[in-house]
């Protein structure tokens, strides 16, 4: 592992060079105030890596799962009775995201998993997945997108990445980790390809490898409040179903797709046909199992028909059925759902509520 | 890379009127490319996603059994739009398929067992491939008795009636069809699968049961077997969840910590109970 | 029946006879303004749409030579050896509705008519105002063909006057048509300088007039107090310039850019001939006699009269005659009812529940119509490649009789389920397809027409290649929406044949006898003790019929009728139900006492309307100064003796067109006239004087106006501003008036004072929101049409009679009853009604129940069912769609035209659009 | 696409009683107008949810023209004067969001007024002609597949 | 502020103690600073969660259908100007019953918009905000800072036309000046202000980063479809993607379904992650129902909304 030094008055510069060979997106504050992964040539220099507020206001991941993807294309129009599919090709060009928070890596490399790449960030690595291997769209996307990430140093009062298996200066899912000493950026290269970034950067010294620690400490130290899951594990599938807390967030819940939509790990989506005339094309759209449709068959019947069971089904798949399948829970502690509910329904206190609160006591009971 | 989300183009061979409430069509597909023809491997209660493209996908039980040969067999019941569009191709038309996907019944794991097979409405259609599949020659041999236990509404109701009389006439199958209401020219039983399952007491002992039908069959032919003494992992059912990508991913038909369309959508009852009734 | 040398069966309203015909004629329907051709059709609208060859003019039928109508028309339908054929028809009751002709003021050399080009007759100048007039409804006048800007209408021309015209009589309906010719004249001109009407008393006293005579006023327009005296062309032959004298008798002359004489109506002379065949008589205005107490009967037993041939009216009371005249036929022919309804015969049906679309796509070339510039073959090739076509036909003439059986047998041959048929207009040839196809045994609904000729061929014709794509388009839109076509059915609805009227006076009583005449039962509901209403005070009819003797008999028939029940002293508490099948609760005024339910499958409503309570003139504080009925009382039973009054003094419009109560009451000035000349026979010293605003003694109540100022008395015109005055001083009673042609101020000793203070409706507010029926601002109830449907509710199985509706004499009173007892019965004689198939429904899992379609329902056929959710009545829904429109989760819809079948065209029509 | 080889496509909801009896009657006059026009025919002005206009719009139509009785001679009462408030709206709102006034039109147009029909129709086309394809200045709101 | 919070607890325990209604909607302190999170009280002794700030930003209204709708009895519901408006549609529109309703009403002194104090003091975590009538106090890590509440109100607080319940069974201050102060026409439809032919940028600008998440949607109590149009598939009036026809779709129609029935009450902009202006649009349709039929919605029960009425000579220049 190696280690270099950015000075911050030689950011503009670098990320300029850098700017010649790929596209560089950078975070930035837009005219309605939110900060944004943008380009870095529509950024107003001088860069600045960190968000006000401590991320961004959308995770990166739209980067490798954009809103909207074609899938395929086809015309009917073509050939007796003929149907012409075309599969859509990823767009080729290679990006690098610049100031990826750990958190969003993180929570990249959870998708990894699900999506059917190599979680160990290796490009080279192989792709495990179904009978028809990795999802060829977020592969591609995800090859095509190199992660710097910037440590944080002042994690928020909804921050809980530690919690969840990460933390503000963790690397998994990163290519390069940068973390902010002031006058300086330390770069920490993690990947072959996060390499190739640095190549004209002066190595660092170890004074600024100490520096880095103690602000990891520091940080870390920042993040209080940490609180115990390990019931959650314990409990079956049936017993956290039926818990009293699912009725308690359906009687608020606005089952709208705010907290799914802001998520860095929420995955779901619906293929969708779209035609005019004869033509048309395939694509996937970020759904949400917030909504009754998302379940809904076309008979009518929804194995999810009340908001007691779909705002349920969020939680127990991040922090049950994914960690029965992967091993580990599918949120990274990035606290944007906190913020963006708009009933204010806090995920810290709904997974303490899991781990904790005691079964429903049956009618009649005492 | 195989694009797990291309359909492969398949003509439409033959579509077939199944029953008289003109819900239900049996359609007949080739894959147009007969390498894709080869590789399209699968076992009975498998699905498959029937693809028109510009009006979507549905996810559709295989109804034919790969000892058929390499057409595939699709029996669609009329619900929405993908199945409307379906039901008004005319053979000759190209349509896409997605699959095989999910796991079938793991007919592999039970042989030398006897199989009760029971089937409601036009559930029935997996089980159809079951049934071919284990009436083959090839197969017959490694399992016990053989025990196929099918109800409708009406005689009009009955899928594959031909195939149900060849069943019918062959010594080694013990074929209950019935009917919950008779129809002028029935011969047959009448009654509701529970009472049928009730008549015929399947055994439990080395066997297992492939169950299929209306959530009330299920319901109600459960406690049934219950009572004939089968445990719940003897007892094979399958789900229809909404079933989109049908590789796992896009987390429609997630249940519990299962993805219906990867880890089913067959599941022992015992798998089931664990779970929130969300299918 | 004279000949038409076409026949009907054959012709499809191609045009190609008139389009080659030669000879050119002055066009009647344009009042002679525009040409002809020797063939024609009568109008545009015509119905059945047909062309006909007029015999006078057709160069072939007067000389022998021509014939190219024949050799054009593509169906051999033009027939020119066609003969005149008599017919004998046999027949139970007589409707004679011969209509009026409008005055002819050309022999009137001092109107100008023929000296002036600028000078043109109402009915010419409405024909110069239609879109579909000589002008296509650009205002020219006639002698420069400049747009006026200055423009006059002179009244009376051929009414009120026995000198100039011999037509004492008002026509009625002239000063409306001005008002209405006035404002119209606005939107055709931008920059309108000037519109005068010269008149002498406006009359504007039917429904919802008074509102638009202020309308006018309110715009400018000029109502001058005169009859001009002469009408001569202006300056360089063009414009009129008109010479009249002012109400100051000082004489003016104005000049206007075109003039228009409001014409009367008067009877043609062939109706003495008519009268004569017919043997009814005539009275001495030349129309057909009839009686206030049987408006609709002639002289003669079984014939019966309507309309302006008994003398002149307007639109919404000939349409009320009509049914009237239709209602006392019925009562005639009761016996002989249902003997000629043909017997329908039970067709086989085709199951299409299930099946996937099959198309059947027959495009039509109507000989040269379309295919002259529509490319039929690439039409129908374009057509054979929609999802869903399963046979494409072209046909020469898609509306021939052998082509519907082609259709029928391509259903049958190809399987087809669904029809589109690429030919003319729906509006005129939907039937007959719907038939064709469900003769073949397809439902009807399962038929959807592109319209390539009306909207494509003949419109387009100088871009064939567009006017192609256009048929090409049309016919993808249509196929997309027949192929989302379902099969629906008509309900049909048993009809309780039985009848509730509400309101048991002179109208109620009078619509129930006509109904029990018809042999169905009728429930009488009213609120007061005994029968009779209004009536009860009145004295006499316009024509001097005695109304107590009238009203006793009434009473004494309903009483020994015994299919009419009476309840009185009760009123309608709850009505439940619709059309055909209403359940209606009646309670005790006051609500005590035992409820009752009537089932009943119409309703009258009759509720009437009260003279209106003066509050001031001294009314209340000097027992004289009385009200019309008061006067009428107190003659009846002798405490006023026209011998004892020296000096009557009647003041018009009491509380009438004022703010508070905007509309004219039509009937207190006629009533006022027939008040006074009864004094006046009586005791001819008697001075009298009646202060007016305008007097509106319309039709033949002119006559009256006309006797009474032979006779001596006083009129006196006021306006609003300068109301009379009255003072009441002891015994005396003064009234004081400023004369508004001399500026005095008169003052008038009366001795009575008669008050002519309107009519008020009862309050029908509860009655009208149980039987879901409207109510205007000033309480009358709303019919469906003012003109067209005058007795209708929007709600079906709902009628309304008499003053409810607005204030009218007792002759338009029985008529009007008579005409609801007509609709009334002519729903109750059907057994059962069949509901159109293209209504709303609520899917029920759509609908969050929050009221909007309730609201938006212009028939009050959504309610709120289970769960709150909306309902729609079948038998109350007319299929407007609104609901579906106004419902924000797509709760309603309409059969026909779904949210799905509307969003399929759109998309059918762009799909190859970027 | 040039301006003089821009054919519109433009959507008309005509109401069956007298916008489409008027078309039908400018068919028997032989009124020319131009053939940009694809008619659908509806039974109300007041069945013409505002979701339709957006729809075609949406669709790509360079124009929309709507068409129904005059006031008061609604066939079904009072359809067309309970929707004018949904038009009114509907139109200032999509004129505030950018979308020209020349897109839309609305007309009161009786059957009888087949020559108000013809010259309105021209008047329809002239202006959406005047303003080019709505894949230029509208091709945000244009629905691309 | 803590006079409101004193009386809303009093008020809603008194209620639920006298059975004036069997449950309470109000707020409770939210988990985080400058938020609350809708509540619903049944016991007179948790009346003491019940809270009040100007951080109370969703609307109860649109909750309380679902609660109506899923047990008899009387709610309770805490309500300022604009939701007590909403409560009167709702009565309106046949979801709610007045006899069902105990309103606890707050004169309403203006919402606040948590992103206006947060870019006062940008990169600094705020702990906590108090607040008084006149000003917000923000605690952050280590220092105090004073906002006044005049800068710190949400766009639609400043041009309230209704900050006093239009309905209440009690009330839990002093009635407060009814208006907001600012006049809503002036700025109700600013890209009237643009040329034509830079409106639609406008828009597009404006609704860039809308991810259809749909929380306007969900938040807004008029929005209770049980299948919103934009969720329809047959047929399909906009597309599931995130396309800006799709999006510009959804937000017109929604918006024109809005029209005479919303009340301005922001809890759509409020609620919405991507903090788009999503006002812009129903904004402007209330200013023309204004202007072109007179009508504010919610005013007082018994009115019917603009959309189900007509009057003959509503204005109609735009129709040839």
């Amino acid at each position: 592992m190696q280690s270099y030094l950015l000075a911050k008055d030689r950011l503009d510069g670098f990320v300029s060079r850098l700017a010649d060979r790929l596209t560089v997106y950078v975070p930035a504050k837009g005219a309605d105030g939110l900060w944004s992964f943008v380009a870095s040539g529509s950024a107003q220099p001088p860069l600045a890596l960190t968000p006000e507020g401590g991320n961004t206001n959308m995770p990166p991941k739209s980067f490798v799962f954009p809103r909207t993807e074609v899938l395929m294309r086809f015309d009917n129009r073509a050939g007796e009775g003929g149907m012409i599919l075309r599969e859509e090709p990823v767009p080729a060009g290679r990006a690098v995201l610049l100031g990826v928070r750990p958190c969003d890596a993180k929570a990249l490399a959870v998708l990894d998993g699900i999506f059917g790449r190599r979680a160990s960030g290796d490009a080279s690595g192989e792709v495990s997945g179904g009978a028809f291997g990795a999802d060829p769209y977020w592969a591609a996307r995800r090859e095509a997108t190199i992660l710097c990430g910037l440590a944080c140093n002042y994690p928020c009062p909804t921050c809980f990445c530690d919690q969840m298996g990460c933390g503000p200066h963790h690397r998994e899912g990163l290519d390069a980790l940068w973390t902010d000493l002031g006058e300086s950026y330390l770069v920490t290269i993690l990947t072959e390809r996060g390499r190739e970034l640095a190549s004209d950067l002066a190595p660092a010294a170890q004074a600024d490898l100490n520096r880095a620690e103690s602000l990891k400490a520091e940080a870390a130290s920042l993040l209080t409040g940490k609180f115990p899951m390990d019931k959650i594990a314990q409990r079956g599938v049936l017993e956290l179903c039926e818990l009293p807390l699912w009725a308690e967030l359906a009687a608020t819940c606005l089952n709208c797709g705010a907290c799914t939509h802001v998520c860095p790990t929420c995955h779901c989506f619906d293929i969708q046909d779209e035609v005019k005339g004869e033509r048309g094309r395939r694509l996937r759209n970020w759904d949400t199992c917030m909504s009754g449709l998302f379940t809904r068959h076309a008979s009518g019947h929804n194995p999810r028909g009340d908001k007691l069971a779909r705002v349920r089904q969020r939680f127990m798949h991040k922090f049950k059925y994914i960690p029965v399948k992967r091993g580990e829970a599918g949120c990274v502690g990035c606290g944007r759902c906190i913020k963006a509910c708009p009933v204010n329904i806090d995920v810290r206190e709904v997974v303490r509520a899991m781990n904790e609160q005691a079964p429903q006591t049956p009618e009649g009971a005492a | 890379m195989n694009n797990p989300y291309l359909p492969y183009p398949a003509r439409l061979t033959g579509v077939r009127e199944e029953t008289e409430d003109k819900s239900i069509r049996t359609f007949r597909l080739e894959l147009l490319d007969p390498g894709q023809a080869g590789a399209f491997a699968y076992v009975p209660g498998q699905f498959a996603e029937l693809s028109l493209a510009g009006v979507g996908e549905a996810p559709i039980g295989i109804a034919s059994s790969p000892t058929e040969g390499q057409e595939l067999l699709f029996s669609v019941f009329r619900t929405g739009k993908v199945t409307e569009a379906l039901h008004a191709l005319a053979p000759g038309a190209v349509m896409g398929v997605r699959g095989p996907l999910g796991k079938g019944f793991p007919l592999g794991d039970l042989k030398g067992e006897n199989l009760v097979i029971i089937a409601g409405g036009f559930a029935v259609t997996t089980l159809r491939s079951a049934m071919v599949w284990l009436l083959d020659p090839a197969n017959r041999g490694d399992f016990g008795e053989i025990t196929f236990i099918y109800g409708a509404r009406t005689p009009g109701m009955l899928l594959y009636r031909e195939q149900l009389a060849t069943w019918a006439a062959r010594a080694d199958v013990a074929c209950h069809v019935a009917v919950d209401r008779p129809a002028p020219g029935w011969d047959g039983q009448v009654g509701f699968v529970p009472q049928i399952v009730a008549e015929a007491a399947p055994r439990p002992e080395n066997a297992a049961a492939l169950v299929c039908g209306p959530p009330a069959m299920i319901k109600y032919t459960q406690p049934v077997l219950s009572e004939l003494g089968w445990q719940d992992g003897q007892i094979f059912l399958s789900l229809e969840n909404r079933m989109k990508c049908g590789i796992g991913v896009c987390g429609r038909c997630n249940v519990g910590p299962y993805y219906v369309c990867k880890d089913g959508p067959v599941f022992t009852k015992a798998e089931l109970d664990l779970l929130p009734k969300e299918y | 029946m004279a000949p038409r040398y076409v026949d009907l069966d054959k012709c499809i309203a191609c045009g190609e006879c008139a389009a080659k015909c030669p000879k050119r004629v002055p066009d009647p329907f344009n009042a002679g303004l525009a040409n002809r051709k020797a063939a024609y059709i009568l109008y545009g609208q015509t119905v059945p749409l047909k062309y006909a060859i007029d015999p006078e003019h057709c160069i072939y039928l007067a000389k022998g030579k021509c014939r190219a109508c024949e050799k054009v028309c593509p169906t051999g339908a033009v027939n020119l050896d066609q003969t005149g054929v008599h017919r004998l028809l046999q027949v139970g009751a007589i409707v004679l509705a011969a209509g009026f002709k409008t005055f002819d003021p050309s022999h009137l050399d001092y109107l100008g008519l023929r000296r002036a080009p600028d000078v043109v007759t109402s009915l010419e100048y409405e024909r110069l105002l239609s879109s579909s007039g000589p002008n296509r409804g650009h205002l020219k006048r006639p002698s420069d063909g400049a747009e006026p800007k200055k423009v006059a209408w002179i009244q009376c021309v051929g009414s009120r006057s026995l000198n100039k015209c011999d037509n004492a009589y008002c026509s009625g309906v002239c000063c409306m048509a001005a008002v209405k010719q006035a404002l119209m004249t606005a939107e055709h001109v931008k920059d309108v300088a000037d519109r005068a009407i010269y008149c002498m008393d406006m009359r504007t006293h039917g429904k919802n007039f008074e509102s638009y005579y202020e309308k006018a006023q309110a715009q400018g327009v000029r109502f001058l107090r005169s009859r001009p005296h002469t009408l001569g062309p202006g300056p360089q032959g063009k414009g009129v310039r008109i010479r009249y004298a002012s109400e100051a008798r000082r004489e003016l002359i104005l000049d206007f850019d075109l003039a228009v004489l409001s014409v009367g109506l008067e009877a043609p002379r062939h109706f003495a001939r008519l009268a004569e065949t017919t043997g009814i008589a005539v009275n001495d205005l030349r129309f057909a006699a009839a009686q206030d107490l049987t408006p609709v009967a002639s002289s003669r037993p079984g014939i019966y009269v309507c309309g302006c041939f008994t003398g002149p009216k307007d639109i919404p009371q000939s349409v009320v005659e009509a049914s009237a005249a239709a209602c006392a036929a019925a009562g005639q022919l009761v016996l002989a009812r249902g003997a000629f309804v043909p017997e329908t015969a039970i067709r086989p049906v085709i199951d299409v529940a299930g099946e996937p679309p099959r198309l059947g796509v027959f495009v039509c070339s109507c000989g040269a119509n379309i295919a002259g510039v529509v490319d039929v073959d690439r039409v129908a090739g374009e057509a054979a490649k929609l999802p869903g076509v399963a046979h494409v036909e072209n046909a020469l003439f898609a509306c021939s009789q052998d082509f519907q059986e082609r259709i029928a047998l391509a259903v049958r041959e190809h399987g087809l389920n669904r029809v589109v048929v690429a030919a003319c207009t729906p509006r005129t040839h939907e039937p007959l397809f719907q038939e064709t196809i469900a003769g073949a045994g397809l439902n009807k609904y399962l038929f959807e027409m592109a319209n390539i000729r009306n909207q494509a061929s003949w419109v387009h014709a100088a871009d064939p290649a567009a006017a192609t794509d256009r048929a090409v388009d049309q016919v993808r839109m249509a196929a997309a929406k027949a192929a989302r076509l379902r099969p629906l059915s008509e309900p049909k609805l048993s009809v309780i044949p039985r009848a509730l009227v509400v309101g048991g006076g002179l109208a109620g009583m009078t619509a129930a006898l006509e109904l029990a005449k018809q042999d169905f039962t009728v429930h009488i509901v009213e609120r007061q003790a005994e029968l009779g209403g209004n009536a009860r005070s009145l004295r006499a009819t316009l024509g001097g019929q005695d109304v107590a003797m009238h009203l006793a008999r009434l009473r004494r028939r309903v009483e020994e009728e015994g299919r009419i029940t009476v309840h009185l002293g009760k009123v309608v508490a709850q009505v439940e139900g619709y059309v055909g099948r209403f359940a209606t609760t009646l309670t005790a005024v006051g609500g005590h006492g035992e409820s009752e339910v009537v089932e009943h499958g119409a309703a009258i409503l009759a509720v009437g309307g009260q003279e209106a309570k003066p509050n001031d003139y001294g009314h209340g504080k000097h027992h004289r100064v009385m009200t019309h009925l008061e006067i009428d009382r107190a003659l009846r039973f002798g405490s006023l003796d026209p011998y004892d009054v020296g000096s009557a003094v009647f003041i018009q419009c009491v509380g009438s067109r004022e703010p508070k109560r905007p509309y004219c009451s039509r009937l207190c000035c006629t009533h006022t006239l027939k008040t006074v000349l009864y004094l006046k026979e009586k005791n001819p010293d008697l001075r009298a004087y009646v202060l007016y605003r305008d007097m509106r003694p319309y039709g033949e109540r002119e006559l009256l106006y006309q006797k009474a100022r032979e006779l001596g008395v006083i009129f006196i015109r006021f306006e609003l501003e300068t109301k009379p005055w009255v003072v009441v001083g002891g015994d005396d009673i003064t009234v004081y008036v400023k004369d508004h042609i001399l500026g005095d101020l008169l003052e008038l000793p009366a001795d009575i004072l008669g008050l002519a203070t309107g009519i008020e409706p009862s309050d029908a507010a509860d009655l009208a929101r149980m039987f879901k029926v409207p109510l205007d601002a000033d309480g009358w109830l709303v019919e469906a049409h003012a003109k067209l449907r005058p007795v209708d509710f929007a709600t079906d199985g709902v009628f309304m009679a008499g003053m409810a509706h607005y204030p009218k004499p007792i002759e338009e009173a029985v008529a009007q009853a008579q005409a609801a007892a007509g609709r009334a019965g002519a729903l109750l004689a059907r057994e059962e009604i069949t509901l159109p198939g293209l209504i709303s429904r609520i899917d029920a899992a759509l609908c969050s129940g929050c009221g909007v379609c309730l609201a938006v329902c212009p028939y009050g056929a959504i309610s709120r069912g289970e769960a709150n959710l909306a309902e729609v009545n079948e038998a109350l829904c007319k299929g407007c769609g609104l609901c579906a429109a106004c419902c924000r989760s797509g709760a309603p819809s309409l059969a026909g035209f779904t949210d799905a079948d509307i969003l399929a065209q759109v998309d059918a029509m762009l799909e190859d659009h970027s | 696409m040039t301006r003089e080889a821009f054919s519109p496509r433009i959507a008309a909801f005509l109401c069956s009683w007298c916008s489409y009896g008027a078309a039908d009657m400018a068919g028997v006059g032989r009124m020319g107008y131009p053939a940009d026009f694809r008619v659908v025919r509806i039974p109300c002005t007041g069945r013409l949810s505002p979701k339709f206009i957006l729809s075609a719009l949406r669709q790509g139509a360079d124009g929309v023209w709507v068409s129904g009785c005059h006031p008061g001679d609604c066939h079904f009462i009072s359809g067309n004067l309970m929707v004018r408030r949904h038009f009114t709206l509907l139109k200032n709102l999509l004129e505030y969001v950018g979308v020209e006034p020349g897109r839309l039109h609305f007309s009161w147009i009786s059957s009888a007024e087949a020559d108000k029909f013809a010259r309105v129709a021209a008047d329809v086309a002239a202006a959406v002609r005047a303003l080019g394809p709505a894949s230029g200045a509208l091709g945000a709101l244009i629905k691309a597949v | 502020m803590q006079t409101r919070i004193v009386n809303i607890r009093a008020a809603a325990k008194a209620a639920l103690e006298e059975g004036l209604c069997r449950v309470v909607a109000g707020y409770a302190p939210g988990a985080i600073a400058m938020r609350a999170r809708p509540v619903f009280i049944d016991k007179p002794e948790d009346a003491g969660k019940l809270t009040w700030s100007s951080f109370c930003v969703g609307n109860l209204a649109g909750l309380l259908t679902q609660a109506a709708k899923q047990a008899s009895g009387r709610i309770g519901v805490v309500a300022q100007g604009c939701v007590s408006r909403n409560l009167v549609g709702l009565i309106g529109e046949g979801r709610l019953a007045r006899e069902d309703l105990y309103v606890i009403g707050v004169p309403c002194l203006g919402m606040a918009e948590r992103r206006k104090i947060e870019a006062r003091y940008p990169g600094r975590a705020i702990i906590a905000v108090e607040e008084s009538e006149e000003v917000f106090v923000v605690r952050g890590k280590r220092r105090e800072e004073r906002m006044l509440r005049r800068d710190a109100l949400r766009d639609n607080c400043y041009t309230c036309v209704q900050r006093n319940p239009v309905i209440y069974d009690a009330l839990v201050a002093e009635p407060v000046p009814d208006t907001g102060g600012g006049d809503i026409d002036k700025v109700a439809a600013p890209w009237e202000k643009h040329p034509p032919g830079e409106r639609l940028a406008a828009f597009q600008a404006a609704y860039a980063n809308c991810t259809r998440c749909h929380a306007c949607r969900d938040v807004c109590p008029l929005c209770y479809c049980s299948t919103c149009f934009v969720d329809e598939s047959t047929p399909q009036w906009a597309g599931k993607t995130g396309d800006f026809a799709d999006v510009a779709t959804y937000h017109l129609l929604r918006a024109l379904h809005c029209a005479g029935r919303c009340t301005d009450c922001g809890a759509c902009e409020s609620a919405c992650p991507q903090n788009i202006k999503v006002r812009r649009l129903t904004s402007k349709l209330e200013k023309d129902v204004r202007a072109l039929y007179g009508c504010q919605a919610g005013m007082a029960l018994g009115e019917s909304p603009p959309l189900t009425v007509f009057r003959p000579d509503d204005p109609q220049d735009f129709i040839k």
